[in-house]
Order: structure tokens, then sequence, then C-alpha cells
């Protein structure tokens, strides 16, 4: 089947052709795009572009909005995809070996991540506001001072943390849950043979064959925390310093300010950066796939 | 399971054929509409007064057979999304109802049509308030070139909880509390010691709020009433320069004096948006707020006379007040028999006959000068009055074309000085340096 | 252990759902309940005489008024809900469509420099879409199709690919060649192979693609939102628009809308739920 | 006229060549079986031929008619896989009828089913015919693959070791069969297989194919006595053809260490590899000494594994005679049982 003849290749073209296309036209003409107005004065309407040579790198990598930008978009990644990788596989080991009403439970879990971000952001500034949000007076009543979830300077980022977490932990409960599911049960009968306990039959088998399964959990949570956007902005808005991501200081520059020029250097940036980080992942990706875990 | 996995593909194509009827129908009656009748369509936020202008557009509508459609957009994304209309080709409005701060942008970038010779022609330009010109209508400022009709003419005031203040044994507290009788506050002192007298978080009651949201235009608006009555500037009134100007003690002052205001009012009220700040009063936790004036119908109408209405606090005998309201501009970035009966609109909507039905619509608030100071209008309301003072003492933000970047940065140095975030002295010095380097940047300075 | 897996699971869903509990019950509200200062946690048939009742009365209004054209929004739910859907349905199925078509190439053809292209599709999945609106933007405006329902198809449809790709070679990877081949001998052509053999046994693939396709358009919200100033207007974009709304934030209509708007991904998951956890692997554990 | 010729053909896979100018041709009833180790190109040949892969070079003849670059759909061949059976989803009858509803084919519902039902008789499935194809033993799978070859009468069958994933007992049952089967349909057949047993009991001619060539082709009988090769002869019978290196002195072949074996031919090389099978060697009557290493028990006889002279010898042993480990014996073979291939 895999001729070499011609008219296999063509049909190959012909399968893959169109994707490829799309993805292109979307990714390669903004990147030249990006790549030619960095070096401009581009302004989100009108004017023509003057070149302002290095200009608008030097201010992205001077100014502190964009170090901290990154900085910030990082410890949002790395904390809200460890909590879910950690809480979303607790419970799928509780769930997996079944609890009564299981599939109904396992159903609500799952709603939250098919719940709108922007929406829930919003929604979100109801039940934690400082004023009248349910959660404050819940705590009031029980004889706590509450926290400014949503404004106080060092509490409005792990707020923001704990929402996208509540939001994604179903994800990865999910894929964890898929994972273990499709562990041959033949292997813990071996280890039950073998009076194995518990402990070493979860470091022994089931964490070494859910490793790769839930590492491409992982790598997709990761790929859109770090475009974390929807939320920031439904809490925070896009300048605010305590909270601005990547996106949200992309939007604030691009589309509050109009610097399209300055922005278009900075999406420059991330975008090595992104492709530093791919190949990384792709690397991982090809060494699961290509490894038979079950031997 | 395994039936029910083409059930999903199922659904979708139902939906979708369900769907694309309804999308077809949308258009045709799109298309049927525009050849229909000749319609205006204006952009404005979404509040009070944008339901009153709708109003009057019936009226012109039924005087001259051409529709007038105000769309209202949410504050939050209006700027945005105005100015992305102006980067396209054509407009989806005809008129836009733009931020006072938006002129220099609309002006400069060709975006607005010029309304210099065209405007005294339909209106005498001596009726409007010099200060909604300034501001609302003329860019640069004062320099007698137009691109803008005064529509709200707007300012920041003070609404209070008048039943709170009138309570006898509130009054009896004060008086005992500071040995003054409890009053309307006149100066910022008298302000804040109110608020504090009333901030009972255990009641649910609290002191006071005022706008300090981060994502628009809230905290710079909150912030700028205090900045200028202690003494402190945005700028140089004539050069421009920023350095020296506002990294002032003045302005320090006022900072520092906003954030012992943000402890007595409800909890995070150091980031309210103008809706927050109404919420918080309307829910009847508040005592006093700074707000615009254009709120202060609805609240009337929701409360009666248990609210009460007055001009901003002043300091050291200076009162400034956050100047609101916009102008009607004409895009330039329509055919020109529009461009024509958006002139029509605008003619018919400054005659004096419309302007008196304008005040009496909720929160219209004219420019017209007579009208303002008339004793039928102050009598009209119990904010008219406050309303009519206000306007004297109304003050405005940068108009410049890069006012934008100005804002943005405003918002995030005046944000992390109020925060705490950074020292309100450094947090000044590094604003004005930016300024400074964003008016630079666009040939201002 | 029972018994700590019990703890973990009600405790979980009990901090899972509360949110959504709230939500429900902020939609039987009034807009005053649900901002005042004295939660309002107990429906009732009528209204307290006190205000720092923690009862309310209970009303479907929210609901009933999502037909209004809400001030400061240019339609009312419905009618963003209609584009919603429209955009969310045809955009999966073209993701699904040409992501499959894609997937079964590199699956079964030699695709010269095969392993660079799928790593160009993957990696499209990094980059922000704010980091590529503004060429988008330049893009659409000059084939005038800013603001339109097939502008956001095609970039929904675009921006799912990567992940359609990856999902669907898993699932196809999985199907063993000798099913087609078996076909083609046995007298069908290669496409009538692909449709009778390939397709049935890719279903559950392409049923759990789908659902994660739809997910991720149906709540988009920065190209929504950068992209249309008005016209094909999705509801997370209307929503999130209201924010800053001066007169407050009406929230019953914004709870009722939301618990309206999740309703479909919810029921399309839920038909699809076996699926969800047979076939998440990306084809790393073998049986 | 032959039912298949293939003449030179070639294909390469990157750097690997799977076939390498290959001929062969099959008759129009005949069982033609090939047989090769793993990775031979087997495989290969048979998709060669279905028309799943194209040849880079050569031609490949069906009935009298050149199919190289015909689809597999018009070369109406039937290809029985190796690893696939059945599609999973489907019911054994679906999975029956999935052949005979191609769209070419269009044939009526009624035929369909008297197809279905007489294939199922003749494999004697019947009752399996509204199962799912998930539900069904190895046995059962098997002769449902089979089913969907034979249902649509093709004019030549093509099988991928069919039985090699059956247990042994079932495979020696289905050779049995098939071979029967292959008879009565009167249709040609091309087998592939690593296992030399079936090679040898079932086919009319076998094909030996080494790392894509054709190294010998002849009836079972003569590829047993006389392979062509040694890779052949290690590859046909169990114990295997016992393959030893000799050194020519004078008119007799002397084992590694020096130790006469038997006498050679005066023009034989001065070194060569010596080939015989294990039952023609005898334990008596040689001229050196060779010590039992090993006695297998293996029901009607018995393999003796020698060691003699410093190589490894199998023989066989009728259990008549006692034998023991330890035991010396010296043992002989028929100069005219050996093969002789020379070595330089």
């Amino acid at each position: 089947m895999s001729s070499s003849a011609p008219r296999a290749r063509s049909l190959a073209w012909a399968l893959v052709g169109p994707t490829l296309a799309l993805l292109i036209a979307f990714n390669v003409f903004p990147l030249l795009y990006n790549i030619a107005s960095s070096f401009t004065n581009a302004e989100l309407i009108g004017g023509e572009w003057r070149s302002v040579g290095g200009a608008n790198y030097a201010r992205v990598f001077e100014d502190e909005l964009f170090a901290g930008a990154l900085r910030r978009t990082a410890l949002f990644v790395v904390c809200a995809v460890t909590l879910e990788l950690l809480l979303g596989f607790a419970l799928a080991l509780s769930l997996h070996r079944g609890l009564p009403g299981k599939q109904v439970v396992l159903t609500i879990l799952l709603v939250p991540m098919m719940l709108s971000p922007a929406v829930m952001g919003l929604y979100w500034n109801l039940v934690l506001n400082g004023n009248y949000g349910v959660v404050n007076q819940g705590l009031t009543a029980l004889g706590f001072d509450p926290p400014q979830w949503l404004t106080d300077r060092d509490l409005k980022f792990w707020s923001i943390l704990l929402i996208d977490v509540w939001m994604w932990t179903p994800f990865m409960m999910l894929i964890a849950l898929a994972g273990l599911n499709a562990i041959p049960p033949s292997i813990y009968e071996a280890a039950q043979i073998d009076r194995a306990r518990p402990w070493k039959v979860f470091t022994r088998i089931t964490l070494p064959m859910c490793t790769p399964v839930l590492g491409l959990a992982v790598l997709f949570r990761a790929t859109d925390a770090l475009k974390q956007f929807d939320l920031v902005m439904a809490v925070t808005g896009p300048n605010d310093a305590a909270t601005q991501t990547l996106s949200t200081l992309l939007y604030q520059v691009v589309f509050r300010d109009g610097s399209v020029g300055l922005g278009a250097a900075f999406s420059c940036v991330i975008l090595v950066l992104v492709i530093a980080l791919a190949t990384v992942f792709t690397r991982y990706i090809d060494r699961l796939q290509s490894k038979d875990v079950t031997a | 399971m395994r039936t029910n996995s083409w059930t999903l593909p199922a659904l979708l194509a139902l939906g979708l054929i369900a769907c694309s009827g309804e999308a077809s129908r949308e258009s045709e009656t799109k298309t049927a509409d525009a050849s229909a009748t000749p319609s205006i369509k204006v952009w404005w936020f979404q509040w009070d007064p944008a339901t009153g202008l709708q109003e009057l557009g019936r009226e012109f509508q039924a005087e001259t057979g051409i529709a007038v459609e105000v769309q209202q957009i949410p504050l939050a994304s209006y700027q945005e999304k105005v100015f992305l209309e102006f980067g396209g080709s054509r407009t989806n409005f005809d008129i836009v109802i733009g931020d006072s701060q938006w002129i220099g942008r609309g002006a400069s970038g060709g975006l607005y049509v010029e309304l210099t010779d065209w405007l005294p022609t339909v209106v005498d330009l001596a009726t409007i308030h010099p200060r909604a010109a300034k501001y609302l209508c003329e860019y640069p400022e004062g320099s007698g070139r137009w691109y803008a009709a005064p529509c709200e003419t707007d300012a920041v005031g003070l609404a209070y909880r008048k039943d709170w203040f009138e309570d006898p044994k509130e009054r009896a507290a004060f008086q005992a509390r500071y040995g003054r009788e409890l009053a309307v506050p006149a100066t910022y002192e008298e302000f804040r010691q109110v608020a504090e007298f009333f901030q009972r978080p255990d009641e649910k009651r609290y002191g006071c709020a005022m706008p300090s949201d981060r994502n628009y235009d809230g905290l710079t608006m909150g912030v700028q009433n205090l900045l200028w009555a202690f003494g402190g500037k945005w700028k140089d009134e004539d050069s421009n320069k920023v350095v020296g100007h506002l990294d002032t003690q003045g302005t320090a002052d006022a900072i520092e004096f906003f954030k012992t205001l943000m402890k007595l009012g409800p909890k995070g009220c150091e980031r309210l948006d103008y809706g927050q700040v109404l919420e918080s009063f309307t829910n009847g936790s508040t005592a006093m707020i700074l707000n615009y004036f254009a709120f202060f119908p609805g609240i009337h109408a929701q409360f009666g006379d248990k609210v009460g209405f007055a001009v901003v606090p002043s300091h050291e005998g200076r009162r400034v007040a956050s100047l609101g309201g916009q102008g009607l501009s004409i895009s330039a970035k329509i055919p020109k028999e529009q461009q024509e009966r958006a002139k029509r609109f605008i003619a018919w909507f400054l005659q004096r006959s419309v302007q008196e039905k304008w005040i009496t619509k909720p929160a219209g608030f004219t420019a017209n000068a007579e009208i303002l100071s008339s004793p039928d209008f102050r009598a009209k309301t119990p904010f008219n009055g406050p309303f009519a003072d206000s306007v004297d003492a109304m003050r405005d933000f940068w108009n410049v074309p890069v006012f934008n970047k100005l804002l943005a940065a405003t918002q995030r140095y005046v944000g992390m000085a109020v925060d705490g975030e950074m020292p309100t002295q450094e947090a000044l010095q590094k604003l004005a340096l930016e300024k400074e380097r964003i008016l630079k940047e666009a040939g201002l300075l | 252990m029972k018994w700590l897996r019990w703890l973990v699971v009600a405790l979980y869903l009990l901090i899972a759902t509360a949110p959504l509990a709230w939500m429900g019950l902020s939609s039987l509200k009034r807009r005053a309940d649900t901002i005042s200062p004295h939660a309002k946690v107990l429906p009732a048939a009528e209204a307290p005489s006190d205000p720092t009742s923690p009862r309310f009365e209970a009303t479907l209004d929210a609901y009933r008024e999502l037909n209004v054209v809400h001030a400061g929004a240019q339609q009312s739910f419905w009618r963003h809900l209609g584009s919603s859907v429209l955009i969310g349905l045809v955009s999966t199925l073209a993701s699904v469509a040409l992501g499959t078509c894609c997937a079964y190439g590199f699956s079964r053809f030699r695709v010269p420099g095969a392993k660079d292209w799928l790593f160009f599709v993957l990696s499209t999945r990094f980059l922000p879409p704010l980091a590529v609106v503004v060429p988008v933007l330049i893009m659409y405006r000059t084939l005038d199709l800013q603001g339109t329902h097939v502008g956001l198809i095609v970039l929904y449809t675009v921006f799912n690919l990567s992940l359609s790709v990856w999902l669907m070679k898993g699932f196809l990877d999985e199907i063993p060649r000798a099913f087609e081949e078996a076909a083609l001998v046995d007298g069908y052509t290669r496409a009538q192979a692909f449709v009778r053999v390939v397709l049935p046994e890719a279903r559950t693939g392409m049923a759990v693609t789908a659902v994660f396709c739809l997910i991720s358009s149906w709540n988009e919200y920065g190209f929504a939102m950068t992209l249309n100033s008005s016209g094909a207007v999705t509801v997370p974009a209307y929503f999130a628009g209201l924010q800053g709304n001066i007169e407050g934030m009406p929230w019953p209509q914004i709870a009722a809308g939301a618990l309206v708007f999740v309703a479909p991904i919810v029921l399309f998951t839920v038909l699809v739920r076996e699926n969800l956890l047979r076939g998440m692997t990306f084809g790393t554990i073998k049986q | 006229m032959n039912a298949l010729e293939l003449i030179d053909v070639s294909k390469r896979f990157g750097a690997t060549s799977a076939l390498d100018g290959v001929n062969l041709s099959v008759g129009e009833r005949e069982f033609v079986v090939v047989l090769g180790p793993t990775g031979a190109g087997k495989t290969t040949l048979l998709r060669t031929i279905a028309g799943l892969e194209a040849p880079d070079r050569g031609q490949v003849r069906l009935f009298g008619a050149d199919c190289t670059h015909a689809s597999p759909a018009a070369r109406d061949v039937a290809l029985v896989f190796q690893n696939f059976s059945l599609y999973p989803g489907k019911t054994v009858r679906e999975n029956l009828a999935f052949p005979l509803l191609a769209p070419g084919r269009q044939l009526a519902a009624r035929e369909v089913d008297e197809r279905i039902q007489w294939a199922a008789q003749l494999l004697r499935i019947e009752r399996l015919l509204d199962r799912s194809a998930r539900k069904l033993s190895g046995g059962e799978m098997q002769r449902v693959a089979i089913g969907r070859a034979i249902v649509r009468r093709p004019r030549l069958f093509l099988m991928d070791e069919p039985l090699t994933n059956l247990d042994a007992k079932l495979r020696e049952e289905l050779r049995v069969e098939l071979r029967e089967l292959a008879r009565r349909l009167e249709t040609p057949v091309v087998w592939v297989t690593h296992d030399s047993a079936e090679a040898l009991s079932m086919a009319d001619r076998i094909v030996a194919l080494f790392a894509g060539r054709v190294v010998q082709v002849a009836s079972p009988r003569e590829l047993y006595l006389r392979p062509s090769t040694p890779a052949v002869a290690r590859q046909l019978g169990s114990p295997p053809m016992n393959l030893i290196e000799v050194r020519r002195a004078g008119a007799a072949w002397r084992l590694p260490n020096g130790d006469e074996f038997g006498a050679a031919g005066v023009e034989a090389p001065s070194e060569a590899l010596l080939g015989f099978r294990p039952e023609h060697v005898r334990l008596d009557g040689g001229a050196s000494e060779a010590v039992v290493e090993v006695v297998e028990h293996l029901g009607p006889q018995r393999v003796v594994v020698l060691r003699w002279g410093g190589a490894i010898v199998h023989a066989t042993a009728p259990t008549s005679i006692d034998i023991a480990v330890h035991q010396r014996v010296k043992p002989s073979v028929p100069p005219e049982r050996c093969i002789v291939w020379p070595r330089s």
C-alpha cells in the first residue's frame, strides 16, 4: 500500500494538502507579517509604516512588562498544570476502581471543562466578589476574615490560577482514567499472584504505564495554559500589572495601545521561545510513541 | 455506546441545517431593511442616555423619514471596537459618540469628519458651554477646529444616602465623635471623616466608593478628581512636558489620600468599575459614592428622597471634577450621502427645542450654556443644580492622539502606587518618564 | 483505602459543583438578590419582608429575558447562541473531516518529510492566538471576512486542526492497514474502502475529536472578540462584552445564559462519554 | 495457460531489496507454497501479486494478461492475511457478505445469501453466521477469514501464513482440510509460509525464497532430498538437515578434528560443506567414533545428538535400538545420501 507509484503520492498529497495549506496560510503569513512589522512603528489604524530598526525589540528586552508577563506565564503554566495533574490523577485513581454511581459522578466532574472560560471568569467575579460574593459572606459567617480574592495584589494571580485548576482538572482526570482503563488487567493479576504491596503495584505498574499518556495530557494542557487569556481578561482585564500574561499583554499593546509594531516584535520573541518549547515536547512525544510500554 | 458515537455527527448535522436556515433568513431581513428606509447608525456605549437618544431618534425619523438606530456597546470594550471599525474600509456606524479623550486620535487620524466650517451654519457656537467645547469638540483644545458636536456633557459628582445623613441617631453619634454636625462633605478631609464614620463592615455598611478599575479608565477618572484638587497635574499645560510636573508633591499627596479612602469602602473597593461603584450604592451598603452624574437619575429613580447629590469635594479651595461626556462625530469612512444624513441628524439634535427635550430624558445632559444656567433646569431635579455647578469645574485627561497609551501607562503606574506595589513617588517618576517617551515617539514633545 | 477514595471524590465533587449550583440559584434570582450583601441561598415562593433574610423569591424571569436584547448588546442571547451553534458545528465538522483526511494521509502513505510536517502541525498549537490576530485581521479585511460567520468558522477550523490531526492519527494508526487492503483486494476502490471500512472503525476517534474541537470552538473568546465588533458575535464574546456594564452586570441572565450555553456540550459529552475513556490514550498504551 | 506468471519482478523499500528478480509461474490448478524464513520477502511477493504493491521492475501476469499496474480490485484474486482476519465490528455473515457487496460485483441479494450459505457449509461455520466477529475463537476466526476468500470464487487464492497464529493441533487439522478444499474448488493457490511441514504436506510445488530471490523451485520430495543451497536445506525438515564442514584427504572426507567421515568422490573439492538428513545417518559401520550427547524421544522414533569429530550431528534411530547418553558409536552416512557444496 505504501507504493511509491506517482498515483499514491498524489493521493497522499491530496489528503494532507488542504490541512497543511490552511495551516500554512494562517501561520506563515502572520509570521511574515509580524516579522516585517516588528521593525516598524505600525499602528492598528491608519498611518504609513516607518522603519524604526530594532527599537521595538530593544523595548521588549528592556521593558519590565514583557519580562514580567513571560515570568508570570511560566509560573502559571508550571503551577496550574502541576496542580491539575496531581488532583486529576488522584481523582482518576479514586474513581477508577469503581464507586457507586461512578458514571454520574464522572459526568458531573467533567462539566467545568466544558464551560466557557470567558463566561465563567466573569461569573467568578460575582462568586468571589469581596463585598457581596457568596464565598466571602460564607467565610465571614464562619468567623474568618476573608481575603480579597480578585483585588488583593498578591492574591489575584493565584485566584485566577485556582479558577483554571477548577476548570481543567477534569481534563487531566479524564485522560488519566483513559490511561488506567487501558492497562491490561492481566498485569495486575500477575502482581496479585506475586502478592505485591499496593504501593509497589502503584509505583511499579500503574505509574509507569500511565506516564506516557499523562505526559501528553500535560503537553496539551501546557500549550493551553501558555495561551491563558480568557480568565485574566474576565477577572482583572489586560492592563493589571499583577496578572498580565503573554496573551493579555499582547492584547493591551496591540488593541488598547494600538502599537502593532511593538506587539509584532513581542510575538516574534514569543515565537522563538515557543519553537524551542515545541521542539522539546515533540521529541518527548516521539519517544513516548515509539516506546512499546507494555513490552 | 458504539451506536451513540454516530449520534454526535447526526445531531451536529441537524443543528447545522437548522442554523443555516436561520442565518439565511437573517441576511434576507437585513437586505430588505437596507433598501426600504434610509437610516443612520449611531454607536454609543451602553447606559441610560443612549436609550434617551434612541427615543429622540424616533422623533427625528417621524420628521425626516431617516431612521436612527443607536447601538449600545459595553464600555469596557467600546474603545477597541470603535477603533477596530475605523481600521476597516467602512465603519459599521455613521455617527460615533466617542469618549472625550479620543478626539485627538479621531481628528489627526482622519477618522472623524471635520465640522469647523459646517457647525456654525447650524448652531450658534456661543451657546455651547466653553468647557464642553474645549474638551468634547475641539482638537487641539481651544484651537477652534471642531471634530464633534456636543452630545452628552458629564462630570463626576457625589451621591450620598440622605436618609443616613438625616438619621438623628447618626447625627448625634457623629457630633459626639467629631465635634461637628454630620453634613454633606465640602472638602476631602470632611469626606474622609464621614466615610470613616459610616465604615462598619460588621453591619455591612461602608463609607465610600469611587471608580478605581484598572480595565479601561476607571482608576484615572477616580484619582484625577483628587489630583487636581490637591494641586497635582498630569502635565504642563503649555509645553506638554510631564517630568517635573506630574511627579510632584501635589500628585503624590492626592494618591496617598486616595489610598486612605480605599480603606473606607466595601471590600475590594480598590478595583471597582463604574457599574460596580453604582452597585455598591444601589445594594444599599455604601454611604457615599463619587461617580458620573449620568448615573444619578437612575439612583434617584430607585431611592427617591433617600438620596442626595452634590458637587465633588474640594481641597484648599480647589474643586475639579473629572469630565465625562461625549461628542457626536461623523465617521470619515462612510459614503458621502450617509455623511449628509448624519449631519442632518446632528443639526436637528442641536436645535434649542430638541435640547429642551434632551434634558427631559434620563441623564440627557445638554452642553447648551443657556439651558444649563436657567433656574428652570436647576430646579427640575435634585441633581441638576450640582450638575450645572460641576460643568464649570470640569477638566479632562489627555486627548492627544496617543491618549490611549498615556491612559494605559497611567492606569498601570497609578494602580501600582494605589496597590502599594511601588512607592508612590517612584511610580510617579516612572510614569512621567514613560509618558514623555510616548509623547516623544508621537512627535508631541 | 476505600473510605479515602470516597472522601477524595466527595470533597472534590463538592468543590467542583458548588459554583455550578450557585449559578443555578443565581439564574432564579432577580438582579438585586444576586448582589445583596446578605447572601440569598434559599429559594422561596414569595419575597421575604426582611431584606437581610437568606430567602429570595425564585423566578424564571432571567430565562424569559434571554430573548430580550439587553442593553449593551446588539442582539438577544438566542441570536448569539445561533451564531455559536452555526460556527461551532460547522467548524467542528470541518476540523474533524480535514483532520481525519490529513491523519489518514500521514498514517497510510509515505509523505515526504512527514515528521517535519507533523511537528509543524503540532507547533501551531503553541502559538497564542493574540500573536497572529493582527495579520489575520488584515487578511480578513482584504477578503471581507471580518465580522462574518464564515470568517470565524474558517479560523476555528484551522486552529482545531492540530488537535484533530494528532488525535485522529493516534486512532487511525491503531486500525490495521489490512482492514483496507482486504477491502481493496475484495474489489473496493480506495475511497470506498476508506468510507466503508476505515471510517466505521474510526468513529470512536472521530467522536472524541469532535467533542474536543467543539468544546474549544464553542468557548473560544480571543478571536471572537477581536475579529468581530458586530455581526457574528458568539456567546462568550457577548457575555464577556457585558463586562464593565455601566449599570452593573445582569447576573441572573448571565447565569441563565451560561447554563443554557453549556447544556448542548454536556449532552454531547454524555453521549460519547465511554468513547472518551477508551480513546484518549493517543496510542501510548498498546493492547 | 498459467494462472500466474511473475517475470523478473523486483521491489525495493528504501535501502532494502524485498524482491530481487523473481520469476515464478503457477499452473491453473496448482497449489504452490512459497517457503522462506522471516524477512525473505514472502509477504511482499503476495502483496505484489494482489496489487497492493507495485513492483519497481518486472511484470505480473494473471491468466495470460499483464496485470502489473492493474488495481487490486481488477485482479479478482483473494488474499488471506496473516494478522488480520475479520472486521471486528461486523457479524460473521456481514464479514462474508462484504466481498460480495463490492460495487463492481452487482450480485443479487439471493445470490449473496446462497454463496454465504455455500461457503459456511463448506467450512462448517453455519452456526457462527450471526455471531459478532469479536466473539470468535482463533480457529473459528481463521475459518471465517478463509470463507471471506472463497465466497466470491476468485481466480486465485493468496494465503499469507494463514495458520501461523493457531495452535499445533488445529493447524494440522486445517492443513488437511484446506488442501482438500483447494482441490475441490479447482482454484490455484499461492500459499506463503515459513513452516516446512506445512510446505511439504500441502504443496504441489515449493518455491524457496531467500532474501528476495527464488533459490529453488521443486516438488516437496525433491526439495527435501536435494536442496539447492545450504539455506534451503536448513529451512526444511525437523530436525533439519545436518551441515558439516569437511576437508578432503585423498579419497575420504575428514571431520574438523581430522577423524575420517567417509568416502568422497575423486572429483570432489578439497574443502566442502556436507549436507545429509538425520534419517540417513546409521549408528554403526563408520570409521571413527562419536559420543551420544542427547537422546530425544519423539514417539515413533528418537533423535540422537552426536558429537562426532568436532561437529554436532543429528541422527534418527528407531525405538527398537537401545541407545543411551555417553554411549560411543561409530556412525556412517552412505555417500549417495550426501550433498556436497564446495567451499573456498
